[in-house]
């Protein structure tokens, strides 16, 4: 019985993850179009746009290989067990096991991998440009990342986000300079990793800036669907992560009951809305920065989760 | 028969040869003679391990100079194989005429009676007399093609020889003058056997003077840095089967000289270490020619100066003495003969076949002549220390022994052995590798010598018979 | 008896360094032949009166070729040459003479401290005797090194030899002395005559080994 | 018969092979595939011997010959370690064999690779089953002529020849050191056996000279910065075969000199010969992958990437060697499995890429990137298996590479408990190394694979090409599948290389296979845990889901368009992104530092329609700051003695005089 409620939760999370990310982009892009004083397309434009997306037939270049056309589906199905592993409303869900936090970021890693080839399957110049400009960003993102996982895992002794987010709930977490720096290097990375503003603008197709868009640059129909609800878990993912980190607060306990489940969800979903909110004001405030300007953000990305991590290092034997 | 008539015999016939030789016009029939004359100095060469050790005025057999007996006319024997196919080219070619055959036959025996003499010579006087003998044949030999640089060759050899020849002999005058007050005067003050055994008594000074004079003098012989300015152009002017001969078997018995009067000294609690004296000429002598091989246009005087590397790794290792160096040392000159000698050989060909013996003239030998290219090839890697040829071991137990004693004293040795390892491959990249250039003319050679020579260098790589390390660790303790 | 036999052995002993140094002052062929040939009679003097202090009779023979072959066919010889080759107006020598006979003095010294300290004892005339005998050697060593011209240098390697002979008689009793010494001299025979004249000349016109030099190995 | 005996005797025919081969290229060249065939039969025997045994968990066996130094004799021995060695070479190498099966028929000098293949291959196994100093140098520095003559197949190159020269001086170096660092364990008694010096602990103040020995030694022939410098010129000149066994295996036969020396021989490390060798472990990860991404030579990229991880490797040994040192068995287990896995792992994705770019280079005789492109359509299968490489040596997940990356990482998160301060502080700056390399190699190869294999052929060469023959294909995919299969299975490997853990360190990794769903669980499960095969399945299961979802209920139509690139496309191929682009924006960033490249643009000036020039100068700052001054100074040393040659007889007389002066000066003064 336990083990069916157990697997079903985690059925749940999968749902919502993927049900929800589209809401999440169209929220942003609601708030940032009032902020700028435009009524903006309702919350609810990106599941029109994907289900029109998915049933438009698919325009593929005529030397476009086998993986071209793989890439999309191996992408999202990634990123979506990547998303599905992070907790949203609960921890402890049966799975959660399978990947920690390392895992997971190496997941986001294998679709970028993939995606960069895509870009690069044509052969066009907007698509190399794209695949080099997002693999110079990874390469950056990544080990601050990998200095906020340090950081993490040395506060918590886990890389395991399950383990992570009820080590940050208990009282001992407490209050910590490096779980600060951490933070904001987080949200720098997440920035970066999701093709913001400043670090690259979803919305424009304004070629010499472009970075993830020239990548996907060829892609139509379901094809280009899925990259974008792809680009949505992601968001999805990151806000989720640094929520399930940053802000524990409402997660479900591992043999919680129905309502703590609910009230989970009720608060995960609250979180995601403020994190909209939180960054679409961040975008419409600020202004985009050159490509070669990036290596400079993540670069002090990677710092502060350095010196979180040396911090960390130093103290831990005191 | 009464075995014991070898230890005239090893030198008797080389002597009888030469005296046939210089009378047989036909060089066919003195090329024969002349191989045949090797082998049977071969022969009663091997002959000496069935026979006891002997000892008289004259004449010396013990352990230490078996060794370098049989290893003298084995390569003597290989060589004269070797000879009588290059030669017959030098005749086609012109480069010598029949006349001079005659003599360069006669000559070979008679720098063979020298070594052979010089080597189971008892009395320090008769081993002075020998060693110049067969000194005196090879710079005869050297000169032998008559060309500026043939003779200016000579020229150089015999001047520095003879400076050589002087100060060995001051030497033994000196270690006479030592003997003379404990032994008595005359004959018995020379003899080699007697004066080992009462040297304690000696002057030690007059010892350290002598030692002086003998490690220079014969030194000069064994082509240690500064002394070796003969060498290099010895080997590059003359006959081939001349260079092979000079460095697998002249250098060693003058070396054997210096390991001799080396025992001396040790005798002696009084005398000065020879030792350090020895390692700092061999050292010197690997640094220097292992730079020196850098900078070298013609192919023979290349590994000329790859000989006098590894006589200073040889006097390096004897000096440091021991078991264990001492034993390198005997092995490190057994596979230098062996794989040096090898190398000469394929190189005379190399050279009758590219017409040539400048370096940057030969190219692609390995497209060009695979036999000769791979033989040189394995020679040169041989000859650069590595597995699982010969020389790998012994100068895996010089530098182990070394580094185990006298730590610092490997960095210079391991840096020498490191600058003429880099030379020796680069030059063999450009001769065996590329593109082929020159001649690809089939050469008639004699593969046999090279081969036999480099496969004897292989197995000793692998596995040393325990009856020879048995005869080599006892020898090594001889050396002390 | 003993007393008189080792002065006068010191002298000739004595006299033979003072030669040497004479040879190495000389800049000029003829006269540096003339020395020599002093030098030559000095040995054959000096090992005549080692084999009648040592009843050596052997010892004579060795002397007669020093003052025949060395004292005075060689340097005829040599003279002959160098007439002919028209170098006898002088040598050159490669430092300057004041210099050389500074350095003699300073080997004289160290053959001095090296012989004497190491010879304790032994009897004094060998001890005295080797330690002129190697001067005489390294003098004729330094004269070797000094001289550009080919004549110059046999000489050196000659007086060299002289000072081995020296040495060689001065040691009491040593075998084989008498047939160094014609070893020697068939040495410095084939040098002078055979190898040297015959087919330096053949070859080169000229007896200044500096010539030679031009041939040397590997020069392109 | 005893593992070591069968090890031994399979080796032993591999070098009569030697013989065999030089016959049938001079009798009988069309019979090459014997050769290849009869090493792929005991290869393949070995590997499987040596797994058996390193899963029996048996005692080791130990055999002694009267070969070598006579009174030591040849000692061999095979126990838990070796075996894990064993299994990795002769896997590579039944690997490669099978390969060449095919790949040996386009060989232009079979008479140059034939003889010296099985030598090689059977050096690298005697290297690791000596057990005394001298059979163990004999058959290192028998590898490495054997390597350099297959090195030097292609000849006639100038690269090439370049390559080997360089290659075999740095291996004589390397074994020098080594023959040093033996000798400081063998002591002044001379005792290479290596169970006399397991038995005697070395001073301590004689530890830090063996490791700095060692890492010369071995360091060299692995690869470490800076003394990479010869392994991206000689991997790529030997033919493909072999350098996926340089690469993929003889690195290895390194690491296992590495890991023999200073877990087994030399007595327990200090805690800052671990530090020492992780962050040399860590420079070179990193200055190997940048090196890999300015490289457009695809096997010389290659090349690089195997400097790269062996870093990762030497910071799985240094972290082990640091925990060891204070005790903490468990931590210094799981770095030196990680270590390990990563090893084998290497060997498969090493083999499988240089496989790979042997195929391509045989298909379009091109090796430089900027000339291939779209040989996904002509190759596909070979495509499929390179982008399974591709992603392995990226650590991504579910594949092989990334297991052993994240057990590194796991093991550094172990490090603060660790007590000393220079610990602290450089394990998380490794750490970051680390990473950066991970998220560099990424990058690299999608830039290797994007450029080679997808876009439009930029040459008449890459347009032709076809695919590779079935030998190669099938060799190609099997190892792709392995990759796979140790990255869904890590469990099966790890738990091999228990028993070698616990025999150098006394302590292992808890058995994983029994863990249910295959998971990973290296410490503990609240701390971390990573379960490929889930990881696997779902992500299937995603697909099948989601392209069953919109293949059903939305649409499935495809139409084929012209490129739309933005409205602008062009038509000629070289308008694609290209190797030396894609690289542009981390050479800007990293580029300054560690290469100091600079980029020239000449533009021509308005209305010249003379095309404009764009060069990069890349310099390998180890070669111009170490290697390039040696070479002068031995140069200008040689130059300058050079003159000793040419002097006139009268110098020589003089020299000779001053030496007699000189030591008579010594007498004086001395006695």
């Amino acid at each position: 019985m336990d083990l069916i409620v157990d697997y079903s939760l985690q059925g749940v999370q999968m749902l919502l993850v993927v049900t929800a990310a589209p809401a999440l982009t169209g929220l942003v892009r609601k708030v940032k179009a009032r902020l700028m004083r435009r009524a903006g397309p309702p919350i609810l434009q990106p599941y029109r746009d994907l289900a029109r997306l998915m049933r438009k037939e698919a325009v593929i270049a005529a030397n476009a290989s086998w993986l071209f056309r793989a890439v999309p589906y191996l992408v999202f199905a990634a990123t979506w067990v990547a998303a599905a592993l992070v907790p949203t409303f609960a921890t402890g869900l049966p799975f959660s096991w399978t990947a920690d936090l390392i895992a997971i970021i190496a997941l986001l890693g294998s679709a970028r991998f993939l995606l960069a080839l895509a870009g690069m399957d044509v052969g066009t110049s907007f698509g190399g440009i794209g695949s080099s400009r997002e693999m110079l960003i990874a390469s950056l993102a990544e080990p601050a990342m990998m200095m906020i996982i340090f950081v993490l895992a040395l506060i918590a002794g886990s890389t395991q986000l399950s383990t992570i987010a009820e080590f940050m709930l208990s009282t001992e977490a407490g209050l910590r300079v490096s779980l600060g720096l951490a933070l904001v290097a987080l949200i720098m990375v997440a920035i970066a990793e999701n093709a913001r503003i400043p670090v690259d603008n979803p919305a424009t197709h304004l070629e010499l800036t472009m970075v993830h868009e020239a990548m996907v640059l060829e892609y139509s129909g379901r094809h280009l669907g899925l990259i974008e609800l792809s680009a949505s878990l992601k968001l999805l993912l990151y806000v989720s992560l640094i929520a399930c980190v940053f802000a524990p607060w409402g997660l479900a306990p591992m043999q919680s009951g129905l309502l703590s489940w609910l009230i989970g969800i009720g608060t995960w979903l609250l979180k995601l809305a403020v994190a909209a909110f939180a960054l679409a004001l961040f975008e419409t405030s600020i202004a985009k920065m050159r490509v070669f300007r990036v290596p400079e953000f993540l670069g002090a990305a990677f710092m502060l989760g350095l010196l979180g991590a040396l911090l960390e290092f130093v103290l831990a034997g005191f | 028969m009464n075995l014991s008539v070898s230890l005239i015999l090893i030198f008797a016939i080389p002597a009888g040869a030469a005296a046939v030789l210089a009378l047989v016009p036909g060089y066919r029939l003195s090329s024969r003679i002349n191989m045949f004359a090797s082998l049977m100095t071969l022969a009663a060469g091997v002959s000496l391990f069935f026979i006891p050790a002997h000892t008289d005025n004259y004449l010396l057999l013990d352990d230490l100079n078996i060794v370098f007996i049989v290893l003298n006319s084995f390569v003597g024997f290989t060589t004269s194989v070797f000879s009588a196919s290059y030669i017959t080219h030098e005749l086609d070619t012109g480069r010598l005429t029949p006349a001079y055959l005659r003599f360069y036959h006669a000559m070979y025996q008679v720098m063979m009676f020298g070594m052979n003499l010089a080597l189971i010579a008892n009395n320090i006087g008769l081993m002075w007399v020998a060693i110049e003998l067969a000194t005196l044949a090879t710079i005869l030999m050297v000169g032998i093609y008559r060309t500026h640089e043939a003779l200016e060759a000579a020229w150089k050899y015999f001047i520095l020889g003879s400076v050589g020849i002087g100060f060995a002999l001051f030497g033994t005058i000196l270690v006479y003058m030592a003997a003379q007050p404990v032994v008595g005067e005359g004959l018995p003050a020379m003899v080699w056997s007697v004066l080992v055994a009462r040297a304690g008594d000696f002057d030690p000074a007059l010892l350290n003077i002598a030692f002086i004079f003998l490690l220079l003098g014969y030194g000069t012989k064994v082509g240690l840095a500064p002394l070796h300015a003969w060498l290099p152009d010895a080997h590059a002017e003359g006959p081939t089967p001349i260079s092979a001969v000079l460095s697998g078997l002249l250098l060693n018995v003058a070396l054997y000289a210096v390991l001799r009067f080396k025992m001396l000294l040790a005798a002696n609690t009084g005398a000065l270490a020879p030792g350090p004296l020895m390692m700092a000429m061999g050292l010197l002598s690997l640094i220097f020619a292992a730079f020196m091989l850098y900078r070298r246009r013609d192919i023979k005087r290349m590994f000329a100066y790859s000989s006098i590397e590894h006589m200073g790794i040889i006097v390096f290792a004897f000096g440091f003495g021991g078991p264990l160096a001492n034993f390198a040392g005997l092995l490190q000159m057994t596979m230098h003969s062996l794989a040096k000698s090898a190398i000469f050989f394929a190189v005379g060909h190399i050279a009758q076949a590219k017409g040539t013996q400048r370096i940057a003239e030969i190219r692609g030998l390995t497209a060009s002549h695979p036999v000769l290219g791979w033989a040189l090839v394995l020679g040169v890697v041989a000859i650069a220390g590595m597995p699982p040829l010969g020389v790998f071991m012994s100068e895996f137990l010089v530098v182990s022994s070394t580094f185990a004693r006298e730590s610092w004293l490997a960095i210079p040795l391991v840096f020498g052995l490191l600058v003429a390892f880099g030379a020796l491959m680069l030059r063999l990249n450009g001769l065996a590798f590329g593109e082929a250039a020159g001649s690809t003319a089939k050469v008639k050679a004699s593969y046999l010598p090279m081969f036999g020579h480099l496969a004897l260098v292989l197995a000793a790589g692998v596995y040393l018979p325990p009856a020879l390390v048995l005869w080599f660790q006892h020898v090594a303790g001889m050396l002390g | 008896m003993p007393d008189l036999g080792f002065d006068i052995a010191h002298m000739l002993a004595g006299s033979l360094v003072l030669v040497s140094l004479m040879m190495l002052y000389q800049d000029r062929l003829p006269a540096l032949i003339n020395v020599f040939a002093v030098h030559a009679m000095l040995l054959a003097g000096s090992v005549a009166w080692q084999a009648y202090v040592q009843d050596e009779p052997q010892l004579y023979i060795t002397s007669a070729i020093a003052l025949g072959f060395k004292g005075v066919m060689i340097p005829m010889a040599l003279r002959r040459i160098i007439f002919r080759l028209g170098i006898h107006r002088e040598i050159e020598p490669v430092v300057s003479t004041g210099l050389t006979m500074l350095a003699g003095m300073a080997l004289v010294a160290l053959a001095m401290v090296v012989m004497l300290r190491a010879t304790p004892e032994a009897t004094p005339l060998a001890r005295e005797d080797l330690a002129f005998a190697l001067s005489v050697l390294l003098l004729g060593l330094l004269m070797m090194v000094s001289r550009r011209n080919a004549v110059g240098q046999v000489v050196g390697f000659m007086s060299l030899e002289n000072g081995l002979i020296l040495a060689a008689t001065g040691a009491r009793g040593m075998p084989l002395v008498v047939e160094i010494s014609v070893a020697f001299s068939i040495l410095i025979a084939f040098i002078v005559i055979g190898i040297f004249l015959f087919r330096i000349r053949e070859r080169f016109d000229t007896v200044d080994v500096q010539v030679l030099d031009q041939f040397r190995g590997e020069r392109p | 018969m005893t593992p070591v005996d069968f090890s031994l005797l399979c080796n032993a025919a591999l070098l009569l092979l030697a013989p065999v081969a030089v016959a049938i290229a001079a009798a009988r060249p069309a019979a090459w595939r014997a050769i290849y065939l009869v090493s792929l039969v005991l290869t393949f025997t070995m590997a499987g011997s040596s797994i058996a045994f390193a899963l029996s968990g048996a005692p080791a066996s130990s055999e002694i010959f009267p070969l070598g130094i006579p009174w030591i004799g040849a000692h061999f021995r095979e126990d838990m370690l070796s075996a894990v060695f064993l299994a990795v070479v002769n896997l590579g190498a039944a690997g490669a064999s099978f390969y060449a099966i095919g790949y040996g028929k386009h060989e232009a000098a079979p008479g140059r690779v034939l003889p010296f293949y099985p030598l090689f291959i059977a050096a690298m196994n005697l290297v690791i089953l000596s057990d005394d100093a001298f059979s163990f140098l004999l058959s290192w520095e028998f590898m490495s002529l054997t390597s350099w003559a297959l090195v030097m197949a292609h000849h006639r190159s100038e690269t090439n020849r370049h390559a080997g020269y360089v290659y075999i001086v740095m291996a004589s170096f390397g074994t020098l050191a080594l023959l040093l660092a033996f000798g400081l364990l063998a002591g002044p008694e001379g005792n290479y056996a290596f169970e006399t010096m397991r038995g005697t602990a070395p001073a301590a103040a004689i530890g830090w000279l063996v490791l700095l020995l060692v890492l010369l030694g071995a360091g060299s022939k692995a690869g470490i910065v800076p003394l990479h410098v010869w392994l991206p010129l000689a991997h790529p000149a030997a033919p493909s075969h072999v350098s996926a066994l340089m690469s993929g295996v003889m690195t290895k036969v390194a690491i296992y000199a590495v890991i023999r020396i200073i877990f087994d021989l030399a007595g327990a490390p200090e805690w800052w010969h671990g530090m020492v060798v992780l962050v040399l472990g860590g420079i070179t990860a990193a200055i190997g992958v940048l090196h890999a991404l300015m490289e457009h030579d695809l096997k010389r990229l290659l090349a690089y990437h195997t400097i790269e991880n062996i870093g990762i490797i030497f910071i799985g040994l240094g972290l082990a060697m640091a925990f060891q040192a204070n005790g903490m068995g468990a931590a210094a287990a799981l770095s030196l499995t990680a270590a390990l896995f990563h090893v084998f792992n290497h060997s498969l994705f090493k083999s499988l890429l240089f496989f790979g770019s042997g195929a391509v280079l045989n298909a379009t005789g091109e090796r430089d990137m900027e000339h291939l492109g779209g040989l996904i359509h002509r190759m596909p299968q070979t495509a499929f298996a390179f982008l399974i490489g591709c992603a392995a040596i990226s650590a991504l997940p579910p594949l092989n590479g990334f297991v052993s990356e994240w057990m590194t990482f796991q093991a550094i998160l172990l490090s603060p408990s660790l007590p000393q301060w220079g610990l602290r502080l450089a394990v998380p700056a490794t750490g970051a190394l680390l990473a950066l390399s991970a998220a560099l190699a990424a990058a690299c190869f999608v830039k290797a694979f994007g450029v080679s294999f997808l876009g439009r052929a930029r040459s008449p060469a890459a347009a032709r090409a076809n695919e590779t023959d079935i030998w190669s294909r099938t060799a190609m995919l099997i190892w792709a599948g392995l990759c796979l299969l140790f990255g869904l299975f890590p469990a099966l490997a790890i738990d091999a290389l228990g028993p070698a853990v616990q025999s150098l360190l006394n302590s292992r990794l808890p058995a994983q296979a029994e863990i249910p769903w295959f998971l990973l669980v290296p410490i503990a499960g609240s701390r971390s845990s990573y379960d490929g095969l889930l990881v696997f399945m779902f992500i299937t299961a995603s697909v099948l889901l989601s392209v069953a979802v919109i293949h059903l209920l939305a649409s499935r139509a495809v139409r084929r368009g012209p490129i739309w690139d933005c409205g602008f496309p062009n038509p000629t191929p070289l308008a694609q992104y290209s190797a030396g682009s894609f690289a542009q924006p981390i050479r800007r960033v990293f580029g300054t530092l560690v290469f100091r490249a600079r980029e020239k643009v000449a533009m021509p000036p308005p209305g010249d329609m003379a095309p404009a020039h764009f060069d990069v100068d890349i310099h390998d700052l180890a070669w111009e700051k170490i290697y390039v001054p040696v070479a002068a100074g031995i140069e200008f040393t040689a130059g300058r003695l050079n003159g000793l040659q040419f002097l006139t007889i009268r110098r020589y007389l003089t020299l000779v005089f001053l030496a007699l002066v000189a030591l008579l000066l010594v007498l004086a003064i001395w006695t």
